[in-house]
């Protein structure tokens, strides 16, 4: 291989990999000793260092890496998180509403309203901050209890907990008054 | 007829055999010598199986249905419709087929080993916005639902929530300080505090490994069992 | 941001996203509008071209994706500790035709046109997350649907199923016509 032809093997083995990968690696994968391959990706690095590229190579700890360039962390992160969010299913919304309004609640409460297994469900939603552990009931087995949790009231655009419009068992829905949704929209 | 040096495992199946077979003996499709086609096939199908190689029952089908095809063409009444036709159809889509697979096959010479990058990770917090409404919603569906079940209400739970727990520890102590005049005790009596049938299990639970430590003696008597404290472990046994 | 910005932005995101990223998601991210952003794509994905990069930009089904160059496959299969994959089976590539062709079909579907078992293949197939279950059909049984998938496109390099050329029964694969660039671009 001729050097740009190393350079380009090098990035395209950076990009795969994702995750950093040592010196050593490298020269093993193209065959190269350790100076050929240090060059090569110290031109890729200069390559990539360009105003007109978004990602860069870095060294650390003995392994190379490519990563997106911090500038443009925000632009990174809107694009992640509409990748990462598809929007709440139908299941996940009634675990909320099930946790919203008789909160603390542990899972299997969730499982009797449902009635179905909610335990995939609970636990997306931690991953996704809507939910959290909050203790635990005093019974035998002591459950993990979950609440809502701030980004809960984020998303859904209510001061507090108590801002959730009252449903009575006639399951009519109290709207809320006319104040309280504007003081919700403010939040979004 | 010309030797068939053809292995079966280049086919993938009678309908790639056929084809290989028509093609080689250069037979319009639209005009197939069933008689003849029939008779390759099969002598191809005796020979693979002479060399006792396992064949594949859809070789054995294809076979059977060739000789149908061959005898309703020897009937002198003409039928209605080509006793050809769906064979001569299976094996036209058949043949797009293999060609649909000859052009993947070169893009996939030129295009297979493209790799792709694992998404970088996020917190993932969630941050979209949503309607209160759709709570509400999801709430009203479940309140149906709570109604149609009566017995899964939520008063099951309270119940659970409000009742004492007995711990297997402090059955322990209990017992222990029921037995603790080393004297014997019938083994009944020391459930007679019991309120529910949570504690009664709680007490056996902790009996059973006092038996099993070796401080408590089960004494069988007749009809009746004793229970007797043993402070000396030595004694145990 | 000016062009040179937006190109760094939009590779920095293609990067982080890994996956496809539709014109209309990076639209959105950056706040421009499409013929903007396409442009943008054009731009990278020509820069990436030169021999001194690993890593191609290319157009699949409406998105945009960032992949190594397949010219580089040794090395990142090294990298990647992949053992050899086999190359795609006859089997495979037949199953893949018919699929791809018709699709959606059902399983027996596939089977009728190749008059042989194809279950193991169907399978693996969709391991290998070139087709996938996409329905079913409303008959007797509702016997699944299976459709190709964005990895099959990229892997085929197909801009999108209408692509497929038409085949003819005179055994003439009418070719891609050579405008019909498979990369990104194409959308200059």
């Amino acid at each position: 291989m001729n050097p740009t032809q190393l350079d380009a093997a090098l990035e395209a083995v950076l990009f795969a990999s994702g995750s950093p990968v040592s010196l050593e690696k490298l020269s093993e994968i193209f065959c190269t000793d350790k100076t050929e391959t240090a060059d090569s990706a110290a031109r890729v690095a200069n390559r990539l260092e360009d105003g007109g590229h978004g990602i860069e190579l870095i060294f650390v700890d003995g392994s190379y890496q490519l990563c997106t360039k911090a500038c443009f962390a925000e632009h990174v992160k809107k694009a992640l998180e509409l990748r990462k969010t598809p929007p709440l299913t139908k299941a996940s919304l009634e675990v909320l509403a099930v946790v919203s309004y008789n909160q603390p609640v542990t899972k299997s409460f969730i499982e009797t309203i449902r009635g179905v297994d909610s335990d995939g469900i609970v636990n997306s939603l931690c991953d996704k901050g809507l939910i959290r552990e909050c203790g635990h009931l005093d019974a035998p087995g002591r459950p993990t209890l979950f609440g809502t949790t701030e980004s809960f009231l984020r998303c859904f655009g209510l001061e507090s907990i108590s801002r959730l419009p009252k449903i009575d068992l006639e399951e009519q829905i109290t709207l809320l008054p006319d104040d309280m949704e504007l003081t919700a929209k403010g939040q979004l | 007829m010309e030797a068939l040096n053809l292995k079966l495992e280049q086919y993938e199946g009678p309908l790639d055999l056929l084809l290989s077979l028509i093609q080689k003996h250069k037979i319009d499709i639209f005009d197939i010598p069933i008689a003849e086609l029939t008779e390759q096939y099969l002598s191809y199908i005796a020979e693979t199986e002479s060399y006792n190689m396992e064949l594949s029952s859809d070789f054995i089908c294809m076979a059977s249905e060739l000789t149908y095809i061959k005898s309703k063409m020897l009937l002198p009444v003409v039928p209605e419709e080509d006793p050809r036709k769906e064979l001569v159809d299976a094996l036209l889509e058949y043949r797009k087929a293999k060609l649909a697979a000859e052009f993947l096959q070169n893009r996939a010479d030129e295009f297979f080993d493209r790799f792709t990058k694992e998404p970088d990770e996020t917190d993932g917090i969630y941050e979209k916005k949503h309607s209160v409404d759709l709570l509400t919603e999801a709430f009203k569906n479940l309140g149906k639902r709570i109604n149609i079940s009566p017995e899964n209400r939520v008063e099951l739970f309270e119940k659970l929530k409000k009742e004492r727990h007995f711990t297997v520890e402090e059955k322990i102590f209990f017992t222990l300080r029921f037995l603790f005049d080393e004297s014997r005790h019938e083994f009944s009596s020391l459930f007679n505090a019991c309120r529910t049938i949570g504690e009664i299990v709680a007490v056996f639970l902790a009996l059973l490994q006092l038996v099993r430590s070796g401080r408590v003696n089960v004494v069988r008597e007749g009809t009746e069992t004793y229970l007797i404290l043993i402070k000396n472990l030595e004694d145990a046994g």
